[in-house]
């Protein structure tokens, strides 16, 4: 008896909570975005760099650095713990308690089961990490200011072309994981469209250390260009593994190495790497600057990409409020006509297709920092 | 009641495929076999189910007979070799036969690999998979009262000595992983057509570790307990939300008390009780 | 290539061993599987890291951390299995409290230690590099493979020549009957957890060194493999599981150099499968330890 | 329950097994007709044990042929043996611990059609011997004596043709052990055939119609109690020195 006693109180107090939390309807000008971000689990570093950037912006709305027209914004930051059942019990609860948005969820696999439970209850998503395709178009109100590979690789290759007269490359990639994996797709038909033969092509799997096997054999093949499709974790032992193995091409790598924290880990070895991002440190547009310095106050190191999207959506959110929006519909149109916003990532606006239309940035890792690449 | 149900919809049809999946397990488990191909059946099936429903249009139910099937069927082979496996050499060997399933979905081009199995139907709703669930456990019951059932048992307790009396003890075994399989298959195709999307890592060794702890903390061989394991390890993360950043300390120190208190499992506790 | 490739998995091995020596002791003495294992791996280049960082000489912080390692494996056997023991809770209930310490601890180091992954400070190490014809190894990953050898050495000496090691192999054996020989079984206990653990320690230092990496997910993704290497071995046996590590590691790279990265983990995963079918207990079973 | 006439004889014909290298057993042969108690004697690692298995298909023979009635048995899995109609005791008990007292019996019965009501399982644990008829309770939880004889009752369960007992009087006082020889004649009176295994002289000499020594897997005298008693060949295999020490593996 005892047993199923306690047994009720576990689902009064599991279910309780949150009905009473999912009441009240919204009044005046007071907005709930609702965050989904893996701030633990395997993806957690990502997710707390996110979970970091809106509570800095939520500082910044009040120090007034931010402008949301004086409405009262609160971002509910929740942790999905990089599991997908968490995310869509998230997506549920965010469909129910009187959110306006939803932002999230941190990585595109979450995001193919989590959105269509919001697209069918009309709630307007903003994705700030989700690069994967397909992603927009699971509904007319999905939107991401997270800019696709497919908008940077391109132009990356071409002037990595120009510069070293590139003839030859070899791709490692990780094989099981969405965002690497549509790295890879991207990074081969671009070789291909610019007529780089490619030598070899190798796969890892995530949470591997070692890539001396793969790299030996790449470097068999001695490719004028090594493409890293990877996540900093494991783009940074490439990187040093190849050239510990005597590798003497160049590097390319897409978003997933737009990180402070690839230079921190990488050290010496990064030298040299080119990172086709979505975001430059040292952009001194749309308070970049400003966010820089705060961030790194606050938390003691600098912002990532993952971070300086998050920041840029809750500057996009603050200004459809500033521009009279107050409900996910309101959300959904203004994002659809919005003029390029200045932020954190350069001028932002969203094409016709939802994607962001956004600058890319083009960087080399030199003498420790990211710099623009010539 | 109706407002409770439709903002935690997800979380309910949740506990039901999770109680499946504990069921599946304890299945194999009451034969004394630690066979952790859970997840690797529950992927087969949610594939196949899914492969079928968008390529060839399959039904639901149709969807969920085929990939139990499936997996049925691919318990059934995996048996032969594993046979002579006992302990935590069959509990590896199954494992591993987890991960290469699943790398094998990484790289075979009709599963979309890594980057998953988009557009799955919708289909699957509380209704099917407490459906299921209820089909599921009233067999189980009535096995429960047939001689074969007692041939599990004595399997479990002594191999030898259940020779001895007459019972097939490789063709038990193989019986209850195939079952296990059969309810791990429907657990797998309602799982996919309740998320609209799948990829490999759904079904991987951590998939199968959760599974794990529902149906110990549960009580092992109890199918209550396996249900009511599903239900309190679902809701767990959701009950100490509130709790932020101790939510995962304080999960795992649940756990182990729970364990600790009462190594019988939740289903122990209750004979204990009563 | 293929000497490269066969130094490649050699050093890769090395690793691999050191993981799994301490995977295997406990199991050879307790029956049962300690999942925590990892995540005193992590923990432990943690610790080593942070010592590190505050100027300690890394021989010091190596030491300092192996003794933390080895007394949290003392205090998981205190609370998550030493309760158990006394009820004779079979094997499956402590792999389940295992399981659950070890989400205790992934939760306290991120709290301490925060998510993202971190490296040794950039001078600690050497990056040096010896070339041999066209063979080409990092010095760092030869003083790395003779410091696990060393290690394996002394814990195989310990068991084979000393008191503690006959305590041990007497409670592997048979606790009864040791505890009849006046073997103080808790005590032989727990030193079995100090010695794996801080072993385990040992390898989650060395990893953080050889990669330069340390994270909270580095014990998880090693998990797997060390199990596939102490059932390889044979369940308990220490010398079942360094063959079994460098048999893994060679596997693992002569599958990517000549058949295909993306079949690696399945084909290391079919090779202990198919190990296992053909000897159900291992290639040295779990006799290996008790005479060892 | 079995009665006369239904019960078919088994019939070890030459029968030699090897373990490794090892004979084990070498072209022993033996019958155990119908209502007819044999004793199976010889010192430690004589074979007992081996020929024991290689009856229930634990062992394959190396050659010699194993029949019961018509059926050839020793192709068989030990499962397929059971169900011929071979019940067995174990040396070390092995009964099913953590079931209950009447799910040991059922099991025992599971070749037969159907399963058996609480009544006839009373009646077999009555024949048995079994005091305690506590039908739920853990069998692993019952003192050795009554263990025994569940055993026996669970081996009875299943209406055997011919019942193997492997030294079913160790540990017995000798007031269960005059209860054990009363229960053994009483089943073959019934027509069962019994293949009794068992170091107490006593209860061989009291029970046995025919007794089989065996020496290093060789079959060194036989004949009625009285006979092999008188043996020069058996009394020095057991004052001698040929007591080996590997049998029981």
């Amino acid at each position: 008896m005892r047993v199923k006693s306690v047994f009720c109180a576990v689902l009064l107090l599991a279910f309780g909570s949150s009905v009473a939390l999912g009441a009240g309807p919204m009044t005046g000008k007071s907005v709930k975005v609702g965050v989904i971000a893996d701030v633990t689990g395997s993806a957690g570093a990502y997710g707390n760099s996110q979970k970091n950037a809106y509570e800095l912006a939520g500082d910044d709305l009040k120090a007034g650095l931010i402008d949301a027209a004086g409405a009262s914004l609160t971002f509910d930051v929740q942790d999905s713990a990089s599991d997908p059942n968490q995310v869509v019990n998230l997506v549920q609860k965010f469909t129910t308690d009187g959110s306006a948005l939803m932002i999230g969820p941190t990585l595109s696999s979450e995001a193919k089961k989590a959105d269509p439970i919001a697209v069918g209850k009309n709630l307007t998503i903003l994705a700030t990490s989700n690069t994967a395709q397909g992603i927009t178009t699971m509904g007319s109100c999905v939107f991401r200011d997270s800019l696709s590979e497919e908008q940077v690789v391109p132009q990356m290759l071409v002037k990595m072309e120009k510069a070293w007269k590139v003839k030859t490359a070899a791709i490692i990639y990780g094989d099981d994981d969405q965002f690497t994996k549509t790295d890879f797709d991207i990074f081969s038909a671009s070789l291909k469209a610019d007529n780089i033969d490619v030598v070899d092509i190798k796969t890892f799997h995530k949470g591997d250390v070692d890539f001396k096997a793969q790299l030996t054999a790449i470097g068999e093949k001695k490719p004028d260009l090594l493409v890293i499709g990877a996540l900093i974790e494991e783009g940074v032992k490439i990187a040093t593994q190849a050239k510990q193995l005597g590798f003497k091409g160049h590097f390319a790598g897409g978003n997933g190495l737009n990180s402070p924290k690839f230079i921190d880990l990488a050290g010496p070895a990064g030298d040299g790497v080119i990172v086709g991002a979505a975001y430059y440190l040292g952009d001194t547009r749309g308070g970049n600057k400003t966010f820089v310095e705060r961030y790194t106050k606050k938390f003691g190191k600098a912002p990532d990409q993952f971070a300086a999207q998050a920041y840029a959506a809750a500057q996009v959110v603050a200004a459809a409020i500033k521009g009279g929006a107050t409900n996910s519909g309101q959300f959904c149109s203004f994002f659809g006509n919005m003029k390029p916003l200045m932020t954190v990532l350069g001028p932002v606006s969203f094409m016709s297709s939802r994607d962001v239309r956004a600058d890319s940035a083009i960087l080399e890792v030199s003498k420790g920092a990211f710099v623009p690449f010539k | 009641m109706f407002e409770f149900f439709a903002h935690h919809s997800k979380l309910i049809d949740q506990i039901g495929i999770n109680a499946l999946l504990a069921l599946s397990l304890s299945i194999s488990l009451r034969a004394g076999s630690l066979a952790l191909a859970q997840a690797a059946f529950m992927g087969i099936a949610a594939y196949v189910s899914s492969i079928g429903a968008v390529h060839l249009g399959w039904n639901l139910g149709g969807a969920a007979l085929a990939g139990a099937l499936a997996a049925a069927l691919v318990a059934a082979v995996l048996a032969l070799p594993i046979g002579r496996l006992r302990g935590v050499f069959l509990a590896i060997a199954t494992i591993g036969f987890g991960e290469i399933t699943r790398i094998i979905a990484i790289n075979w081009p009709i599963t979309g690999g890594a980057e998953g199995l988009s557009g799955i139907p919708n289909d699957a709703n509380t209704l099917s998979i407490y459906g299921t669930l209820a089909v599921v456990g009233f067999a189980i019951f009535l096995f429960g009262r047939t001689k074969l059932a007692l041939a599990v048992a004595a399997t479990r307790e002594d191999e030898s000595a259940a020779r001895g009396v007459g019972i097939d003890v490789a063709g038990v075994r193989m019986g209850t992983l195939v079952a296990g399989a059969i309810v791990a298959g429907l657990a797998g195709a309602l799982y996919a057509h309740s998320n609209f999307f799948i990829t490999p890592g759904d079904f991987g060794f951590g998939r199968m570790e959760q599974v794990l702890v529902m149906c110990v903390i549960g009580g092992v061989t109890s199918s209550l307990g396996a249900v009511l394991g599903a239900l309190l390890m679902t809701v767990l993360p959701e009950l100490v939300r509130f709790l932020h950043d101790y939510r995962e300390v304080s999960s795992g120190a649940i756990l182990l008390g729970i364990i600790l208190f009462s190594p019988a499992g939740i289903a122990g506790l209750w004979q204990r009780r009563t | 290539m293929l000497v490269q490739q066969l130094a490649n998995g050699v050093f890769l091995g090395a690793v691999y061993a050191l993981f799994a020596i301490g995977y295997t002791l406990i199991f050879g003495v307790l029956d049962i599987l300690n999942l925590a294992h990892a995540a005193i791996f992590m923990l432990a280049a943690f610790v080593a890291l942070s010592l590190a960082g505050l100027g300690v000489p890394l021989v010091l912080a190596f030491a300092l951390a192996l003794v933390v390692a080895g007394l949290l494996g003392v205090l998981l056997d205190r609370v998550a299995f030493a309760p158990l023991r006394r009820r004779n809770a079979g094997t499956l209930v402590p792999l389940i409290s295992s399981i659950g310490a070890a989400i205790i601890m992934q939760g306290v180091a991120r709290g301490i230690w925060g998510p993202d992954e971190q490296r040794f400070p950039a001078n600690a190490l050497s990056t040096a590099e010896i070339h041999i014809g066209s063979l080409t190894v990092g010095a760092l990953d030869v003083v790395i493979l003779a410091i696990a050898l060393v290690l394996m050495g002394v814990l195989s000496y310990v068991l084979r020549s000393t008191a503690l090691g006959r305590s041990i192999r007497a409670v592997a054996a048979d606790r009864v009957a040791a505890a009849l020989l006046g073997v103080d079984i808790e005590r032989t206990i727990a030193l079995t957890f100090f010695i794996a653990s801080a072993l385990g320690g040992a390898a989650g230092i060395l990893i953080g060194l050889q990669y330069n990496s340390v994270s909270l997910d580095m014990g998880a993704r090693i998990e797997l493999k060390g199990l596939a290497i102490i059932i390889l071995g044979g369940m308990g046996s220490v010398t079942g599981a360094v063959i079994g590590a460098f048999l893994l590691g060679a596997v693992e790279t002569l599958s990517v150099a000549y058949i295909s990265s993306s079949y690696r983990d399945a084909i290391a995963f079919g090779v202990m499968f198919l190990i296992l079918v053909l000897r159900p207990t291992g290639l040295f079973g779990k006799r290996a330890l008790r005479a060892a | 329950m079995t009665s006369l006439g239904f019960a078919e004889q088994l019939v070890v014909d030459r029968v030699s097994v090897r373990y490794g290298g090892v004979l084990a057993l070498d072209a022993v042969s033996l019958e155990v007709p119908p209502a007819t108690v044999v004793g199976l004697i010889g010192p430690n690692g004589a074979g007992k044990t081996t020929l024991i298995n290689a009856v229930t298909g634990v062992v394959r023979p190396a050659s010699g042929t194993i029949a019961l009635g018509e059926a050839r048995l020793d192709r068989l899995s030990q499962h397929r043996v059971a169900r011929a109609g071979i019940a067995r005791t174990y040396q070390n008990i092995r009964l099913f611990g953590a079931l209950s007292v009447a799910d040991n019996v059922r099991a025992g019965a599971y070749r037969r059609r159907g399963t058996l009501s609480d009544d006839a399982v009373r009646e077999l644990l009555t024949r048995a011997m079994v005091r305690d008829h506590e039908l739920e309770r853990r069998a692993g939880t019952l003192p050795y004596g009554e263990q025994r004889r569940l055993e026996i009752a669970r081996a009875l369960a299943s209406e055997p043709h011919v019942l193997l007992l492997d030294e079913p009087a160790a540990g017995m006082n000798p007031r269960e052990s005059g209860e054990l020889r009363a229960l053994i004649r009483a089943v073959a009176r019934l027509g069962t055939g019994i293949l009794l295994v068992e170091h107490d002289m006593s209860l061989v000499t009291a029970v046995c119609d025919h007794v089989l020594v065996l020496n290093f897997g060789e079959t060194i005298a036989q004949g009625t109690p009285a006979q092999v008693a008188r043996d020069p060949a058996v009394i020095e295999a057991y004052l001698g020195t040929g007591a080996a020490d590997s049998e029981h593996r």
